[in-house]
């Protein structure tokens, strides 16, 4: 009970943290409206095609869009002392990174997941394929944020080269993407491919407290 | 309740410290002196178990620390020589996250009675950013309150403090030794704050 | 063959054989530079543009062969606790990165002529260029991470988990239809090439792989002197 | 003599932070490529297409690296105290805008320009127009750099009435990009689509010394 | 040299201190005294013109500061109560850095004894981020001898420093009298470092 008392207030000191940055949530939702215009204007109003790479731009947005908001994943809190303090009030590295991978979740990529009705229409995207992408959008989301807060938490003891945590997420989402862009196209077998996602995210939901809690624990001894 | 037996710390190679010994008994109060770099704070996060020690142990309850360490940290609370509030939220925003965050039963009142003895009660809508150098670090003790926990591990609490808030610090030490808590603090600065024990490094 | 886990005996038989490869790698670089711009035939097809293969083979083989070498000292070193796996990775990365290099610009330059563009997105090319930026994360991830203990365990995983491209770029003009030349030697019982253009190939290759082996055995011993003298 | 020397050195500084050397600049480079990747993988290899969309591709990369780095714009500096010893240093805070504003370019948008021409060679970009690319990305990125210097000085007030404006600002780079995708395909107009963007630039240009000094002035002032 | 004259701050409304008068010729060390939140700070960032202030004037040699700011800034050394070095880099590269920006003509050997007497000559090589608290202080005043400026305007430069340390601080406050400098500082503390004026907010 007590726990999860201190997990709900640990929710809340994220909101008001976040809220304070609205300013960087909102700037990656125009990043992403923007780039949505660049690919609208330079393909020219040809609907077919729009439409037809409209789920792999997406996709790849998405994916940009998280990366953008790696450095805000560890870095804060590693700098001001919070991440000592949560640990230091019962929650083991890897808790955090748990709590904290929700957290992003939560705050970052459900907004995008909000805005990608809107973002539908402008690319064209037929409704019956919404439901489809819905599904794979929240796992791939939730996948990218295992896979970042594994990287911002290296990046904690790399603080030199930002990007490289940013590039090892790309790579790893690569197979991800691929599924996910196949996922759509592919309406017969949805479920057969929608369990591959699934599986997918299983493993890095499991690495990540593992992976992630070592680097904060190793980050935090060499401050 | 806290022991530390023949700690020795290197980092990089090089040793910082060789074989402290300490014991941090329910009452007591210690002070650690020494030069700058002579390992105050990393003796102190050694304590709380962020930094692994070279060589020696430590216990907490006679029990080796590593062990019991989601009980130990359930009784203490540590201060590092940094501050910890969020500098873009207002006192009061920073107050209501740590009280909602240590689950503390510290009402309202009794916060504010302690933010009138700090000084610190017209800040209150106030982002902390523009707070001055010690008022933040004012701010900093009202988690000791908040927490109420027994054990204080306290990273130089008196730096840039004046010295009425001198007297408030060593005023708040002295009721929290006569309800049986513990501390340890580090300091450069000599004031006579009812230390029971000093230990140079 | 200790010498190939152990630090000490490796750099008693590297002081031991780094002459005679030299020398070797020297020779047959010679060699094969020879026999592939003077005595080998054109192709009927691609004129003198064939040539490019005495490059393009042997580097696209040896950026493999550098990486699955590196997968097996991998795991070597994360499961069996052997850490002269770790000095390997370390200090074979840049070479397979740079064989890789040649491999995709040789390509590149053959692919100019043949298909009439530079690149094309098609699974082989794909999955080496992939290779290439992993190859690049490996060596940019020793260089910039401070703590070595986690830095090497970090790197060894990353290498096995990016093995799962050697497969794929072994394998992709099987599994997919691609534009790029299917493979002609793995049929080790009919090869369908001609030998006059086998010979030099192979001697290309070992050349290549002598040089490659000539650069690893100095990075291997500095990388051997820098860990324990503490400084990476 | 001796201002000129300082500049150098401000320079020298930036490079310090910005790279710690030739591989952090390889870095930038590399994720730029992974990003193209990743836009291959999700729309497919078709040639066609991505000649088509191949422009788009690229100002889509170009927005995210500028929208990535803004958080370095002035903040580091801002908070470890070097924007004011930067000022007492002897620059008028407009001149510090200028300079930050010229580092933002040399150290984040050329190492994407002169990749450019490989990138191109990727998303199979026709030759004859990489001369018309470089010189639209060349100014647009300035532009970039100035409306990112603007909104970042903004952001440091912390003010949510601040925070709404750096947003804003952002948005001005809308009609920028879409515009210069715009020059690629239309290649006859060429020369006053051109000027119009190089009017934007001068716009821009003059008005971010002076803006951007004064939010720094003032940011630092209610600190 | 510099005169301030009837000085008073308000912000946010509030007022923080009202008719402050110092003047600061050559050869004078003024130390500041107050409690925290006084407005020690404050008043020294109005003194580098950061802060407006809401009344009053300064004046630097004869003429109002801003109309002659930067040959003010040419002639002064500020140091605030943060460090300015930067953590990720190694003390080496904050030293290089500081040279070069400051187009300093110290040379290297002066620097290494300066660095020698302040014990942080084993520390080169360090990154910044893991020094103690009290050597990244220590670091930031070698600021004061690579830029070599006449007026040092110091905020709370003896907080957390060693005894050792702040009888090194007294010598270089000393030294830099004796050759006509000038320096304003903050402090709590209470040491007999030559002040020649003290100053109550
Ligand atoms: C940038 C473009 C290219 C890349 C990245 C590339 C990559 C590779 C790789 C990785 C291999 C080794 C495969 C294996 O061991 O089975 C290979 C082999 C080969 N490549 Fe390429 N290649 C490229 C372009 C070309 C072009 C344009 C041609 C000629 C039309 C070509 C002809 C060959 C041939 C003949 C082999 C030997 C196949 C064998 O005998 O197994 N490649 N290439
Ligand atoms: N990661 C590290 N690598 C190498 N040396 C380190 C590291 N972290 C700390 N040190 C060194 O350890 C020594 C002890 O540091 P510590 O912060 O404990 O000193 P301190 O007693 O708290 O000093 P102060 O009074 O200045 O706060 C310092 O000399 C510091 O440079
Ligand atoms: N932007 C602001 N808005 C409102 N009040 C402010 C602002 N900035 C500072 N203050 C207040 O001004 C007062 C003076 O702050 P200052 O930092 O000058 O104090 P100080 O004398 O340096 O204290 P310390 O000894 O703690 O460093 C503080 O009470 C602070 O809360
Ligand atoms: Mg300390
Ligand atoms: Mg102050």
């Amino acid at each position: 009970m007590k726990f999860l008392n201190k997990i709900v207030s640990f929710y809340y000191r994220e909101y008001k943290l976040n809220l304070s940055g609205l300013q960087d949530i909102l700037t990656n939702i125009i990043f992403f409206f923007i780039s949505i215009f660049i690919f609208i204007f330079s393909i020219g109003p040809d609907r077919e095609t729009i439409s037809l790479i409209g789920v792999g731009i997406l996709w790849t947005l998405l994916l940009l869009s998280s990366t953008l908001s790696l450095r805000k994943f560890y870095q804060d809190d590693f700098e001001n002392g919070n991440l000592l303090i949560t640990h230091l009030n019962g929650f083991s590295f890897g808790f955090i990174a748990i709590l904290k991978t929700f957290s992003h979740f939560l705050f970052v990529q459900i907004p995008f997941l909000l805005s990608i009705p809107i973002a539908c229409i402008l690319l064209n995207i037929v409704n019956d394929k919404l439901i489809y992408l819905f599904i794979s959008f929240s796992i791939g989301s939730l996948i990218l944020s295992c896979l970042g807060s594994i990287s911002s938490s290296m990046n904690l003891m790399n603080q030199r080269n930002f990007l490289l945590g940013s590039v090892i997420v790309m790579i790893f989402s690569i197979p991800v993407i691929i599924f996910s862009v196949g996922i759509i196209n592919m309406e017969e077998n949805f479920n057969s491919l929608i369990n591959i996602l699934f599986g997918i995210l299983l493993i890095v939901f499991a690495i990540n407290p593992w992976a992630s809690g070592l680097c904060l624990k190793l980050s935090l001894e060499n401050n | 309740m806290i022991l530390v037996k023949d700690l020795s710390i290197e980092r990089s190679n090089k040793t910082i410290f060789n074989n402290v010994n300490l014991s941090l008994g329910s009452g007591n109060i210690i002070l650690l002196k020494g030069k700058n770099g002579s390992g105050k704070t990393t003796l102190l996060k050694t304590i709380v178990n962020i930094i692994d020690p070279s060589s020696g142990s430590i216990y907490w309850k006679g029990k080796p620390l590593k062990k019991n360490l989601y009980d130990f940290y359930n009784h203490t609370t540590y201060i590092a020589d940094k501050t910890s509030s969020l500098s873009k939220l207002t006192v009061q925003d920073n107050i209501k996250i740590w009280k909602k965050i240590f689950l503390s039963k510290i009402n309202n009142s009794q916060i504010e009675s302690i933010l009138k003895t700090l000084k610190l009660d017209n800040y209150l809508n106030q982002k902390v950013s523009s707070l001055s150098f010690g008022e933040t670090k004012k701010l900093e003790f009202l988690r000791l309150i908040i927490e109420d926990k027994k054990i204080w591990i306290l990273d130089e609490p008196l730096s840039s403090l004046d010295d009425e808030s001198i007297d408030i610090i060593g005023q708040t030490f002295q009721d929290h030794r006569s309800k049986e808590g513990s501390i340890i603090f580090s300091s450069h600065q000599n004031s006579d704050i009812g230390v029971t024990e000093e230990i140079r490094l | 063959m200790m010498f190939l886990i152990n630090p000490n005996k490796f750099n008693k038989a590297a002081d031991f054989l780094i002459k005679p490869i030299l020398v070797l790698s020297i020779i047959l670089f010679s060699l094969g530079l020879l026999f592939s711009f003077y005595l080998s035939p054109e192709d009927y097809q691609q004129g003198s543009t064939v040539r490019i293969m005495y490059v393009h083979v042997p580097s696209a083989w040896l950026a493999l062969l550098t990486y699955a070498i590196m997968t097996l000292y991998s795991i070597a070193a994360l499961a069996f606790r052997i850490p002269f796996g770790f000095i390997i990775n370390t200090a074979v990365a840049p070479i397979g990165g740079i064989f890789t290099l040649i491999c995709i610009i040789s390509g590149s330059f053959w692919g100019k002529p043949m298909w009439g563009t530079w690149w094309v997105w098609d699974a082989r090319l794909t999955s080496v260029a992939i290779l290439f930026i992993i190859y690049l994360v490996i060596i940019f991830m020793n260089l910039s991470f401070e703590n070595r203990v986690v830095r090497e365990k970090v790197v060894a995983i990353f290498v096995l988990v990016g093995s799962i491209n050697l497969p794929i770029v072994k394998f992709s003009v099987d599994w997919w239809n691609t534009l790029h030349q299917p493979a002609t030697i793995s049929k080790l019982s009919k090869p369908n090439i001609d030998p006059s253009m086998m010979i030099p190939l192979i001697i290309m290759t070992f050349a290549f792989a002598m040089i490659g082996l000539v650069i690893a055995i100095l990075r291997i011993k500095t990388e051997i002197i820098s860990r324990k003298s503490n400084l990476g």
